[in-house]
């Protein structure tokens, strides 16, 4: 089982992202200039800086060679995860319905929320019930989501009190329709180990991606 | 064998221009000397005037940084380099400095502060190690000041913006508002990285015949002029005719160079490698020469340039952002430069080294400056200072804004919503502490940020890293407020079981040409020197600025300090929260009252700094921090928090809100019981835990039990005083500076 | 040619800085100010103009947020 | 009226996002395409339009590092 961790210029959670990956199957670094996936059962983009958020968040990085490979392979049903950064640039590429603007208060936040999971219909939340309530970090400028998504597509909101971006509807993450392509703003990956994480909730969204990706 | 440079370049500048640059008429007869009688050409005095201005060559402050500790046995590299680091075991080390950006700041606070935290970073990973933490230590006027909520707005956002973007965590750092601060802010900057040793890399140039290689982002106009005359002379109202241009800063770019400096390092390929701050290319190469003995020739028409139209001596002093110099043996410039390709940065040769102690700067085949680089980096004159302690007080008197008749209830509710103690949550929310899946102690958790190495693999230890540096007390006593100022330190430190490796500070001072300012500054770093040697933390590198004053007169002394410390056992790291129902809550460490000489509480009362201020028996707060240091990590302690600003009854008002939990605490009688409550003094802390824990830790130092964890209410009885707060009414006092953030 | 394109949030999107300074405005003594809209500006220097609408539409702006106009600034 | 400002990098003042761009256009395609620059748009109503200038020193650009200029999209 390996899962692949694409780093582009700029991208600063890559190493959580294999450390997280690290516990449930073996991280596999992919390189934005190489367009091999080199096998891998999944994609995980991580968050960061990918070109400095220049012009706007996620529009260059969409563009890499290894982002052709990465759209192909979502269109083959393969899973992949986009955290943050990650999540921005699977909208900017058409993966996902949507975009993300800067937060209502054009401040970047970084603090520990509550999301709700609202669909188990995607692999990474198949090890959630509906309903269940996950402490994630979040840490971002622009995660106010806006688009025209459908509500079995809602696959996380923020628990109330917890929505700092003003995110349409409260929402913290989508899946294509096929549940195959999942992003989200909070970051699982600083979420896997009580130690540094202040929670272990986002090991299960890792999980979940492993358990599908070996099926 | 000095060839003057071809008569083509312009004549001499001449000695006026010298004086406009900030050398002194005896200071350039002292040039001319280092060129053999020559007067020096435009490149020349550009070089020269940058070199030995009081922020690179330290003229004022050298032969006092001198009589600082620096020896230790865990220090690997200690002043002289980039920055210092300390050994943690396994092969492995911890660099780090702390470094100002005041004046950038004061000028363009978003620019100023994301460049500072850029510059900070560039030494850190030019030591070849990996950058893993950020702090950054601030300083404002009152926050009633339209000017000062701007500049702290802008601040922060700007080292926001470089730390959030290159992926480094900004775990800790302070904030201080105070009067002198209002025309001449604090921006310091403190990062730390984490190498293995034996990769650790000089920056001495090397090796007649290699290569220098200049790599990152072009050379703009930036911060022309900015080192010499930005840095070193007294900023007044206007501002105008000192902004050159503004160094802007690109994380996105440092974060390549980042990546491509590091992966250099790693496969081998490079000699020396050495960062670009203030005074650009002629300060770095020049270094690298000294520090190596040998000579340079280097070629301007090779820098690439964001502006076509740039002089030689603009391209040698431009302090353009993300760059950095290298040497590389000539058969490996290939594969550097193939590397910079790969991360996308430009790479270009720019000259040699040669034999020798002549630095040849070149336009093309034209001689454009011929310089001895040791004349240039090592012979600046070095000035004694002439200290004096002032007769008058030298700063006015804070305005109150709490008055004598107020109660203990209102006086706690003041307290924690005055603006140097609220919480900083609105701040550090705003950085991310987290990214590198290492913080075990993020902002508010602990009074010292804990780091897991990770890296080191099965059984790796972790770092605690803080920052202080009160400057109201050490404008009433530079001295014991310096010495104070490293105990607190210390003490954060050791509230999570970490012991100090080595500290790190910047003098923030005034002029130091005026004797009341040169014993300020004398005095501190004897406080400084005698604290770390009293801690065994050895100073292993820092910084200073001088001459920090604006309209209204000089800034408060601030010798700010940073520590790193190691703790065997993140796991057990403390933290400042109450933790469980039914803990004893204890005072730990004081074997005599505190004092409201100087505190918190006299400044919103409006009270005039003291003349002085009481003695600190060092050994004794050295022996506290021992004895809590080894309770934490024997993981006695359910909470731990030190007593700092605001007093006894602040801390605990910290620490019931940080867990949640109220307390009920009975003291007794108090002899005075404002003093009790709010007084402030060295080597205190507030602990909580199971009653017979504590009683063991009272074996070796003083240690009173207080009261108990619980509830939703502080309450407190002593003397005949009874007194309560919900926490949600300390909670809300504790937020007030959210609206400076709106 | 150098061409200039003008970047802005769609009707209906949300604008947070349009709003921040529509706000900030007033309390600075500018008053009589509304409809405040922030976007971005991008000028280049392009040989082909015939490529710059779709280098909008895949690139400078995003279409489910952003509308845009080409503008230029001097033939060549 | 409805006025626009256009904001940009000051001549000479380091453009990060600028130069960002400008790498990435080849890549997608898009030859041929040199100095780029890349700032803000800000549209707004205003009454007075004589205090459009002090709005821009004050508070739509930062004048240490951006030059503005001001357009009138349409009088009133
Ligand atoms: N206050 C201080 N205490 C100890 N060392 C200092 C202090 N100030 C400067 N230094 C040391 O002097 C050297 C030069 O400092 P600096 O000019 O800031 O270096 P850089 O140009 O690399 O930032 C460094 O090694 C630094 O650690
Ligand atoms: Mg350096």
């Amino acid at each position: 089982m390996k899962l692949g961790v694409v780093t582009f210029p700029g991208t600063c959670d890559d190493v959580d992202a294999r450390l997280a990956v690290a516990k449930v199957a073996e991280p596999i670094a992919l390189w934005h200039g190489d367009p091999d996936l080199h096998g891998v059962d999944g994609v995980v983009i991580p968050g960061g800086f990918s070109y400095g958020d220049y012009l706007r968040v996620g529009a260059i990085a969409r563009f890499s060679p290894v982002m052709e490979s990465v759209i192909a392979f979502a269109r083959e049903g393969g899973p992949v995860l986009g955290i943050c950064n990650g999540f921005q640039i699977l909208c900017e590429a058409g993966l996902l319905p949507g975009a993300l603007l800067p937060n209502k208060d054009l401040r970047f936040v970084c603090r520990q929320v509550d999301l709700e999971v609202q669909s188990t219909a995607t692999p990474f939340t198949s090890t959630c019930e509906v309903g269940d309530r996950l402490s994630i970090p979040a840490k971002h400028r622009s995660g106010c989501y806006t688009g025209d998504v459908p509500s079995e597509q809602v696959v996380l909101r923020y628990a109330e009190g917890h929505n700092f971006n003003g995110s349409q509807d409260d929402i913290a993450g989508v899946a294509n329709a096929q549940g195959n392509v999942m992003g989200l703003m909070p970051h699982p990956e600083h979420a896997v180990d009580l130690l540094t994480g202040g929670s272990a909730d986002g090991l299960r969204l890792f999980e979940g991606m492993a358990r599908v990706a070996v099926a | 064998m000095s060839r003057s440079p071809d008569a083509s370049t312009t004549a001499p500048p001449g000695v006026e221009q010298a004086v406009a640059l900030g050398l002194t008429r005896d200071e350039y007869a002292l040039v001319v000397e280092e060129l053999d009688g020559r007067e020096p050409n435009e490149v020349e005095l550009a070089m020269f005037s940058l070199l030995w201005s009081e922020h690179c060559a330290y003229k004022h402050s050298k032969k006092l940084l001198r009589t600082l500790p620096t020896e230790g046995p865990a220090v690997v590299m200690g002043p002289g380099e980039n920055a210092g680091a300390v050994d943690v075991g396994d092969g492995w080390a911890v660099a780090f400095k702390v470094e100002s950006h005041n004046h950038p700041s004061a000028v363009e606070p978003f620019q100023g502060a994301a460049t500072g935290v850029g510059g900070i970073l560039r030494d850190i990973f030019a030591l070849g190690a990996r950058p893993i933490a950020v702090l950054d230590s601030l300083r404002f006027g009152e926050p009633d000041s339209e000017r000062s909520r701007y500049l702290l707005d802008r601040a922060v956002a700007g080292i926001g913006h470089y730390g959030n973007s290159i992926g480094v965590p900004t775990v800790g750092g302070e904030v201080v508002f105070e009067g002198p601060y209002e025309t001449n802010c604090l921006v310091n900057a403190m990062a730390l990285g984490l190498a293995r040793t034996e990769d650790m890399i000089r920056s001495a140039a090397t090796g007649v015949g290699n290569v220098l290689l200049l790599f990152g982002a072009s050379t703009g106009r930036d911060g022309i002029g900015g080192a010499s005359v930005l840095a070193s002379a007294e900023l007044d109202a206007e501002d105008e005719s000192k902004r050159p241009s503004v160094q802007v800063g690109d994380p996105f770019e440092e974060s390549k160079l980042l990546e491509c400096s590091l992966e250099l390092l790693s496969r081998g390929l490079l000699v020396a490698l050495q960062d670009l701050g203030a005074a650009g290319l002629t300060s770095a190469a020049s270094e690298m020469a000294a520090k190596g003995e040998v000579g340079l020739v280097l070629d301007v028409t090779k820098v690439p340039l964001r502006e076509a139209d740039m002089a030689p001596f603009e391209i040698m002093v431009s302090e353009s952002q993300e760059r950095m110099l290298c040497v590389c043996e000539p058969d490996k410039v290939a594969e550097v430069l193939a590397l910079c390709e790969k991360w996308e940065v430009n790479g270009t040769a720019i000259g040699e080294v040669t034999e020798g102690n002549r630095f040849r700067i070149l336009r093309g085949d034209e001689v454009v400056g011929d310089m001895p680089i040791t004349g240039l980096v090592d012979d600046a004159p070095l000035y004694d200072l002439a200290p004096m302690k002032p007769t008058e007080p030298l700063y006015p008197v804070p305005a109150a804004t709490l008055g004598f008749e107020a109660d203990v209830r209102e006086a706690l509710v003041a307290l924690l919503s005055s603006p140097n103690l609220a919480s900083r949550r609105p701040l550090f929310e705003q950085y991310d502490s987290i990214v590198q899946s290492r913080t075990v102690r993020r902002p508010e958790e602990a009074d010292a940020a804990v780091l897991y190495l990770y890296d080191m693999g099965e059984g790796a230890p972790s770092i605690a890293t803080s920052i202080d540096g009160n400057g109201r007390r050490v404008a009433a006593d530079p001295y014991w407020g310096t010495v104070g100022n490293v105990l607190e330190c210390a003490a954060n430190l050791a509230c999570v079981g970490a012991q100090p490796l080595g500290t790190t500070n910047n003098l923030n001072f005034g002029n130091p040409e005026k004797p009341h300012i040169a014993w300020q500054l004398t005095e501190a770093v004897r406080g400084l020197g005698d604290a770390c040697r009293a801690l065994e933390a050895p100073i292993v590198g820092g910084n200073v600025s001088l001459y920090n004053e604006g309209a209204d007169g000089p800034i408060y002394p601030t010798p700010v300090v940073g520590m790193v410390g190691l703790l065997p056992d993140a796991t057990r790291a403390g933290g400042l929260g109450f933790a469980r129902e039914g803990d004893a809550i204890a005072l730990v460490g004081w074997d005599g009252d505190p004092s409201l000489d100087a505190s918190e509480l006299s400044k919103l009362r409006g009270e005039a700094l003291p003349d002085g201020l009481p003695a600190i028996d060092v050994g004794q707060v050295v022996g506290v921090l021992d004895a809590v240091r080894d309770a934490v990590r024997d993981g006695e302690l359910s909470s731990v928090h030190d007593i700092a600003e605001g007093g006894f009854l602040v801390a605990v008002a910290e620490s019931c809100l940080a867990g949640g939990r109220g307390a009920a605490l009975d003291l007794g009688d108090a002899q005075d019981v404002w003093t009790t409550l709010f007084g402030e003094r060295s080597g205190g802390f507030v602990v909580s835990g199971p009653r017979e824990t504590l009683e063991r830790l009272g074996e070796r130092v003083p240690l009173d039990v207080f009261g108990t964890v619980g509830g939703d209410r502080l309450e407190i009885a002593v003397s005949s005083l009874g007194e309560s707060w919900s926490l949600d009414e300390l909670r809300t006092a504790s937020a007030a500076l959210g609206p400076l953030f709106p | 040619m150098r061409a200039r394109v003008l970047i802005r949030p769609k009707a209906g999107i949300l604008d947070p800085q349009g709003v921040a300074v529509e706000r900030a405005l007033p309390a600075l003594g500018f008053g009589g100010v509304g409809n405040v809209h922030v976007g971005r500006l991008v000028e280049l220097d392009v040989e082909d103009e015939s490529q710059l609408d779709d280098m909008c539409r895949k690139l400078l702006a995003n279409p489910l947020i952003e509308d845009y106009e080409i503008q230029t600034v001097t033939a060549s």
